[in-house]
């Protein structure tokens, strides 16, 4: 079965989303929950990391923890990372989910990996 | 009812009872006889280097407690062979044996497993 | 609504203290929602500083608890080596009990899926 | 405090040994006594197995490991938690430290 990972810290102040892509398998998903959501952010320098595992892996954010930082999913700060190239990087896919849907990525992916 | 069990140490050591902690998990899971694997990935390479004097500035020392894995059949202990390179380490350099296997393979490994903690 | 996997068993490990990051709430959140799915939560085990759970005054845990008869269980060891369990039952918050590793090792082997919060 | 023929040794709350370099088999007798348990060649063999784990791999195993540690050491004959009940009661690992002059293992209230 393919594996989840967790990734609950910044990429300010951890390597935990950049380490864990780099070892993450063909069909693993992603969640970014806590301030790990903040790889979704303006100025994270996550962009590119996560544009080069668009389509290895399936990333998603957990909706409410990325609300709660007043970030939205569809800010530009993603395409941002790519703005010297032209045309424009294409935005990497963030999938959204709830918990709900944090709940069913866990039952359909083993193991469950946390990063920290 | 068995389940595969991999541990993953990626810190330095010297941060607190974390890693003691950790071990003793994966060492409890051990003594169930349960298949149990330790894999050291980044910064946890440095926990089994040689040569570390963490008494002299009075910090417990873990490296040795490493060597009780063979006392509880823990045989499978991996180390990446890149977070090795990264930091100018060779399995020489290492108070345990452990098997150097490549990142490109630790997606495989991880997918094969039941649980999987990381420390 | 339409349920997509059937019911599935949890093993839930909490490593931090409840005012030391998001992650105990994050767990709390996560069991709810499982719970509502119709999904079993096994076990909670509180390890590392995940402990000063069972000494909080928030009471999301004894309520969490009591709604849903959760098992929550501070490891005897973790809460010793931070001199928290030496005839401190009595005044462990409700709903929490002391318990061995064994008891984790027990909860990942029955469940179907264990999960890790707190870094 | 525990005195062995004249030494003052320190000993925490539950009676263990503060420093485990001022043990020797004097202090175990001492030791043991105030369980009390009658100290036989069987229990000199685990107690001397405790006390090395200790030195070499600088951990104290729980319950579980300990039973699993003997038997890998002495075979399944010893490494069985009956016969080391047998030998140390309610708690083997927390006696065999204890006796041995060894700081107290995980996992015992």
């Amino acid at each position: 079965m393919a594996a989840l990972h967790l990734i609950s810290r910044s990429p300010a102040d951890s390597r935990a989303l950049e380490q864990c892509l780099a070892r993450a398998g063909e069909g693993d998903a992603v969640l970014l929950i806590e301030d790990g959501v903040y790889a979704a952010a303006e100025g994270s320098g996550s962009g590119e990391i996560l544009r080069a595992a668009t389509g290895r892996v399936m990333v998603y954010v957990l909706m409410p923890d990325l609300e709660a930082r007043g970030l939205d999913i569809g800010s530009p700060c993603l395409r941002a990372a790519g703005a010297n190239n032209s045309p424009p990087s294409p935005a990497p896919a963030l999938h959204p989910v709830d918990y709900r849907g944090f709940v069913n990525l866990t039952a359909s992916h083993r193991p469950v990996v946390s990063w920290f | 009812m068995g389940k595969k069990f991999l541990f993953i140490l990626r810190r330095s050591p010297q941060q607190g009872a974390r890693v003691r902690e950790t071990l003793d998990m994966l060492l409890t899971v051990a003594a169930f006889d349960q298949p149990v694997m330790l894999l050291f990935l980044d910064d946890g390479v440095y926990q089994i280097k040689r040569g570390q004097s963490p008494e002299s500035v009075g910090l417990p020392a873990v490296a040795p407690t490493f060597e009780a894995l063979a006392l509880y059949d823990v045989e499978a202990v991996l180390v990446e062979r890149e977070s090795l390179a990264e930091r100018g380490l060779t399995e020489s350099d290492l108070v345990i044996p452990a098997e150097a296997i490549a990142r490109a393979e630790i997606a495989a490994l991880v997918a094969d497993q039941d649980v999987v903690v990381t420390g | 609504m339409e349920r997509f996997f059937s019911s599935m068993k949890y093993a839930i490990q909490i490593n931090s203290a409840p005012v030391q990051s998001q992650s105990v709430h994050s767990a709390q959140q996560f069991i709810k929602a499982a719970l509502a799915e119709g999904h079993e939560i096994i076990r909670v085990f509180f390890y590392h500083d995940g402990i000063y759970n069972g000494f909080a005054v928030d009471a999301a845990w004894p309520a969490l608890a009591r709604q849903h008869g959760l098992d929550l269980v501070l490891c005897v060891s973790a809460a010793e080596r931070r001199g928290m369990a030496a005839g401190a039952s009595a005044e462990l918050a409700e709903g929490f009990r002391f318990g061995g590793l064994a008891q984790w090792v027990d909860a990942a082997l029955k469940a179907d899926r264990t999960l890790v919060f707190g870094g | 405090m525990l005195d062995v023929e004249g030494r003052t040794l320190e000993t925490t709350a539950d009676g263990f040994l503060v420093d485990p370099a001022n043990w020797d088999e004097q202090v175990a007798a001492v030791l043991a006594a105030g369980i009390p348990i009658e100290l036989t060649e069987a229990h000199w063999e685990i107690i001397r197995f405790i006390r090395a784990y200790y030195l070499r791999f600088h951990h104290l195993p729980n319950n579980r490991m300990f039973v699993k540690a003997v038997q890998k050491e002495f075979g399944a004959e010893k490494g069985n938690s009956r016969y080391l009940h047998r030998l140390f009661p309610e708690s083997p690992v927390k006696y065999a430290c204890l006796i041995g002059g060894l700081p107290k293992p995980p996992g015992c209230i």
